[in-house]
């Protein structure tokens, strides 16, 4: 069970992750004005946003220290924002500016932040193995940093996932697989892509715990971690857990979720996590006082992040030639295979 | 090899997404033993629409979404086809190559030659390619060298909705595997905006453009500028801006790679000697080396200057002026073509 | 149980696949005297043998027909046997003749008799996903055929056997799964690269029965096998079986085995299934003069499908060129790219 | 970029695989993070001899046996690399690409650029090329033209013991990913006898081999022959008898491909006028179109002929015959300098 300050820290790490989720959107759609065309406004691109997903990011992340590595999928923000990523930096990044963390070479797909040993990738499950690598290192130099890879459900059935499984556990190492069951795969249900409903059940073929955490709660997820990563940390191997979250938006913005009952969308509020944690936090003994003071320290954080960013400089057009290596220019050769500009 | 049956032009005018879909329907109609398979072709239609409206016609067991396991389903394609089905199977993004690029290359491209043709692989291989709209390093190639360099599988690039109908008629009926690589942009989706370009008069009944036949999009007796996929309408619109510098440039629409059209680019290049050769994929080692040397190598005389115009060797980059930077555009085409006319 | 004539049946497929084998080591050796040169003698390149994996052939493709599809991995040949694979021109594939199954372009790894539906591939578990795919088609058509995909303990680890077992699991196809267990991969033994001794537990994760045969016996596998295929024909899904067999040589020709414990190799005649198989033969009232006939007709197939291969005509160079595509050449181009020669 | 630091011979001869192996242990020596995995590189000391002799002097948690399973053992390459260790990983033959190309080309190649440098994967993905010994279509590719086709990694090919152990030490120390392709007639393993080239005088201490320095490894004046791997000796073959012709060729062993060196390649073609390029890889969209069409591109006038020799794009076959008729010998390459210079 958390402490209260615990609980106050990760409810503030979700009200922090769906304003930013809510405040992307605005800008994403409003960019996209008077006529949706992906290439326009602000932020160009595909955005894949979490609103719903927060409890399992939280719940997880609070375990962790900037040394512990994170992966994430396409789906990232919240993750990102648990794990205490340079909120600044990465809506810089997400906007497109010099100032992002990849210097706008990224986009919201391919968020890194080595102060806090945070990654991820758009291709489904390909985080794991970097995962696997991030806690194979961390055994071989004897450290008690552990690794935790994010994926969605629908990354359940991808080779690249359940090879990590087994070569985590058969090297004993301190990974923990995160899977956020949002019953979706941008259209596909996953009933449809699976006949295994509880996707922690995926661990018993290799021998590793399992969990699933029923309810989109971060208190249940908590607990499950401390278990996990605990058992990370001491050395004793890898585990997998499966949350059910919610996918209170599109798959990514602009979908409009044709595919989706209409009764499954009006449940999203009655299942909100936020509201439900909130009803905790006064269990606790936290006030409204307080938490209304928790939520507006998040939107101011938010909305600065946001304005930063937008004020940012643009990255040169000749930036775009530099960082494919560490090195660049790679060599003599490497005028002559600067293309066309 | 598919016969060409081009008729006549008709009036209509479909998306290239339409084109798609209405040959991929006819030929489902036509023969049981075709279906679909890929992730979200079915409720969702295809994230770039190159399904959409199978679902209603024929159903989940003919259209079927599957599990996000690549290696899975393009390897059930694979086993299918070498059962004697026509399996179009859909890789959502050619980027996603690597997780399954064994099924692709290793099995589908090689079987019927390591059979002694005593097996055939007669499946389509359906996906996205391209980029300029943002989605960074893993969602924006075309990859089109990689894919051609390896033997075994044909390898489709329309450019317009005609050929687009006509090209995957000729797929799903060749009894080769074929790669038919769609890019996104000169589809007609709503949300992303595509030339005019490739909104084409498209006849109502099927006909095939045949492989191997590369087509001239445009005459011009200046320069030989060479492309495929959205760049045909770069190159296109550079040919136009480039009418009020007195140059007359031809654009030759590679539509195939594989079976690779040389003879028409050298039969152009003999009489423009300048040669430009644009592509959407990485520079170097890939189509614009290929295209290069096939003309030096056929005849070497007949060059005069040449000019490669590609990406360069560099990963998309995200932000929009880093993307536009390294993408090749109208205006790098035409410097290209005023350097070697000059 | 099998009956009589079914225990002769795989008893002759067991010796003709074991004969062979021993066979084709000693042509493949004796081409590479006095130094051994893997490309030199009458079958070059890699040779995979398969004596001690026996049962897992006859035992499963005894319920199988023409029309019933199997996939085999790089060591194939019992495999292809028991399928009933033309001996002769396979072994003239092997011989890299002209008359081979494949004219000589495929070698001992890329065996294909689609008269009796049989494949195989020379890539880890990439064999899994086209039986997947074969059961696919016979599920479409409603017929009631199923497919077979075999592969070594080294390949539970792969991604594409995994993605496999829940594609055949979701679309309940009528796939089953044979896992020749014989400890090791190539130098590697199974307890070094995962923890689940028990390969059938892989199934779990998946909701597919699994089942493990412990002992490398043909009638124990038949036994399983006519549960999984007779569930599959049924249309009750796809199935997974572990069968324990034993690898009596190296891994491929030439392998000197120095990884492999003196214990183990000595072990290998007492666990050897043909004189085991001879006592359950003689058990079931079948005359040791009856064995021995099936032991010499397995003699004289396997002989006469070596010396017939041997008299068979090389290929033609220009060969090589032809069957990249049905309707090669390939087009206009097919001259341009058609090389160096 | 590594500095080079080549001393002078010493007569020490080593096989082209003891000369990898000593640039790897004392890389081990030198820094405790750096550590083999791959596929039966312990006990069995890599099955073309790569990690041979490595786990007595290191170890199991320093050469690592892996499960088969090369997306999670080559991503967790990546992983290590990213947090700093310096992993050389295995790819047991290059052919395999197709099950974990994604961690290759997509994290590997690309995590340094789209995290615009913040991170970066200092990584050693090391695997086996070549055919010639009848190894079929699944086990005999070289591939050079997939790899150096994609961007962010860098490739290194050597045709020499001494070149070996250079490149493998300026590999290990370099920060970025290295594709290190060594081809398996070359290693001087027993079972696969190799051309006397490879095996050469090779210093004890170690050095490094600079990366995008192609190596002039024959001077001559008529035709440059341009080369990589196994085939330069065969072009050395070939240009020792086109001496009874009164030729005399120039052999370039371009060593790595990225970075590629097309300076010393169009300084040659300046010189003779006439370029051969010869690969074992496949024809079309692949290493001998690039350096044509670099060459073509720069200094077209410099260009008097021009051949390409290289495996047609056909898969691999297995008998001998075929096998034969299609990898590049030393005939092909003496007929097509004959052709260029006539
Ligand atoms: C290998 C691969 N295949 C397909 C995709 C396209 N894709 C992106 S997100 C997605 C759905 C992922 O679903 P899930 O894992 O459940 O995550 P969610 O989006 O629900 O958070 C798909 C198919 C991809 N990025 N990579
Ligand atoms: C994807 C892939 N990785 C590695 C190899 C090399 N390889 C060939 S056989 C083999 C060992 C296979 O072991 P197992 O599956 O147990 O089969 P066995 O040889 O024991 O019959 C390996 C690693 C390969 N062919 N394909
Ligand atoms: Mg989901
Ligand atoms: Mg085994």
């Amino acid at each position: 069970m958390p402490h209260s300050t615990e609980l106050e820290e990760m409810y503030g790490d979700m009200v922090t992750a769906r304003h930013y989720e809510e405040r992307l959107q605005e800008e994403y759609l409003e960019g996209k004005q008077p006529k949706f065309d992906i290439s326009a406004g602000p932020i160009p691109g595909e955005l894949h946003l979490a609103a719903g997903h927060e409890p399992a990011a939280v719940g997880v992340c609070q375990h962790l220290d900037d040394d512990d590595t994170v992966t994430a999928p396409h789906r990232p923000h919240h993750v990102a924002i648990a794990k205490g990523v340079d909120l600044k930096r990465m809506t810089a990044e997400i906007f497109g500016r010099e100032a992002g963390l990849s210097g706008g070479k990224g986009g919201h797909m391919h968020l890194f932040d080595p102060d806090v040993n945070f990654a991820c990738s758009g291709i489904i499950a390909e985080g794991c193995p970097p995962a696997v690598g991030a806690a194979m290192a961390a055994d071989k130099r004897n450290t008690d940093a552990v690794a935790v890879s994010y994926l969605g459900e629908g990354a359940l059935e991808q080779g690249g996932f359940l090879e990590s499984l087994n070569l985590a556990s058969v090297r004993d190492l301190p990974v923990v697989f995160v899977v956020e069951d949002n019953d979706w795969a941008i259209s596909m249900p996953k009933e449809r892509v699976t006949d295994v409903a509880d996707g922690s059940r995926r661990a018993d073929g290799f021998d590793m715990p399992g969990e699933r955490v029923d309810h989109n709660d971060p208190v249940a997820v908590y607990e499950a971690a401390e278990r996990a990563v605990g058992r990370a940390r001491a050395g004793n191997g890898p585990s997998l857990i499966e949350v059910q979250v919610h996918r209170r938006m599109g798959h990514f913005m602009g979908d409009a979720q044709g595919y989706r009952p209409d009764e499954e969308i009006e449940r999203l509020d009655r299942l909100d996590p936020i509201p439900r944690t909130e009803e905790r936090l006064r269990a606790e003994g936290i006030t409204d006082d307080r938490i209304e003071t928790l939520r507006e320290l998040a939107t101011d954080r938010v909305e600065e992040a946001i304005e930063w960013a937008k004020e940012q400089p643009k990255p040169a057009p000749g930036a775009a030639h530099d960082d494919v290596f560490v090195d660049s220019p790679a060599g003599p050769a490497a005028a002559e295979t600067g293309g066309d500009d | 090899m598919a016969e060409a049956t081009e008729p006549e032009q008709t009036p209509r005018e479909l998306t290239m997404s339409r084109a798609m879909v209405e040959a991929i329907a006819t030929e489902m109609r036509d023969d049981e033993e075709v279906f679909v398979m890929g992730e979200d072709v079915a409720d969702y239609g295809g994230i770039f629409d190159s399904t959409e409206g199978l679902l209603e016609e024929f159903g989940h067991d003919r259209v079927m979404d599957v599990p996000i396991s690549e290696t899975s389903f393009v390897g059930a394609g694979v086993g299918a086809a070498q059962a004697g089905m026509r399996p179009i199977v859909e890789l959502m993004f050619a980027d996603f190559f690597g997780v399954c690029m064994d099924q692709i290359y290793n099995q589908m491209a090689k079987n019927t030659y390591m059979s002694g043709g005593a097996v055939n692989v007669p499946m389509v291989l359906m996906t996205a390619v391209g980029g300029g709209y943002n989605d960074a390093a893993q969602h924006s190639q075309t990859l089109y060298g990689t894919f051609a360099h390896l033997p075994g599988m044909k390898m489709v690039v329309p450019s317009t909705a005609r050929d687009a109908k006509g090209l995957m008629h000729a797929a799903v009926r060749d009894d080769d595997p074929v790669v038919y690589m769609f890019h996104k942009r000169l589809m007609g989706i709503g949300w992303m905006p595509a030339p005019d370009g490739p909104k084409r008069a498209v006849p109502e009944e099927p006909y095939t453009v045949p492989f191997g036949e590369a087509d001239v999009k445009r005459e011009g007796s200046d320069v030989t500028v060479v492309t495929l996929g959205l760049h045909v309408h770069r190159a296109l619109d550079a040919a136009a801006s480039l009418v009020d510098d007195g140059i007359d440039a031809e654009v030759i629409d590679l539509r195939t790679l594989v079976p690779l059209d040389a003879e028409t680019v050298l039969e152009s290049v003999r009489k423009t000697g300048h040669l430009v050769v644009v592509d959407e994929d990485y520079r170097s080692f890939g189509v614009t080396g290929e295209i290069v040397a096939s003309v030096a190598e056929s005849d070497l005389d007949a060059l005069e200057a040449v000019e490669r115009v590609a990406l360069p060797d560099v990963p998309i980059p995200y932000a929009r002026p880093l993307e536009d930077e390294v993408l090749p555009d109208a205006d790098d085409i035409e410097a290209a073509v005023e350097t070697v006319v000059e």
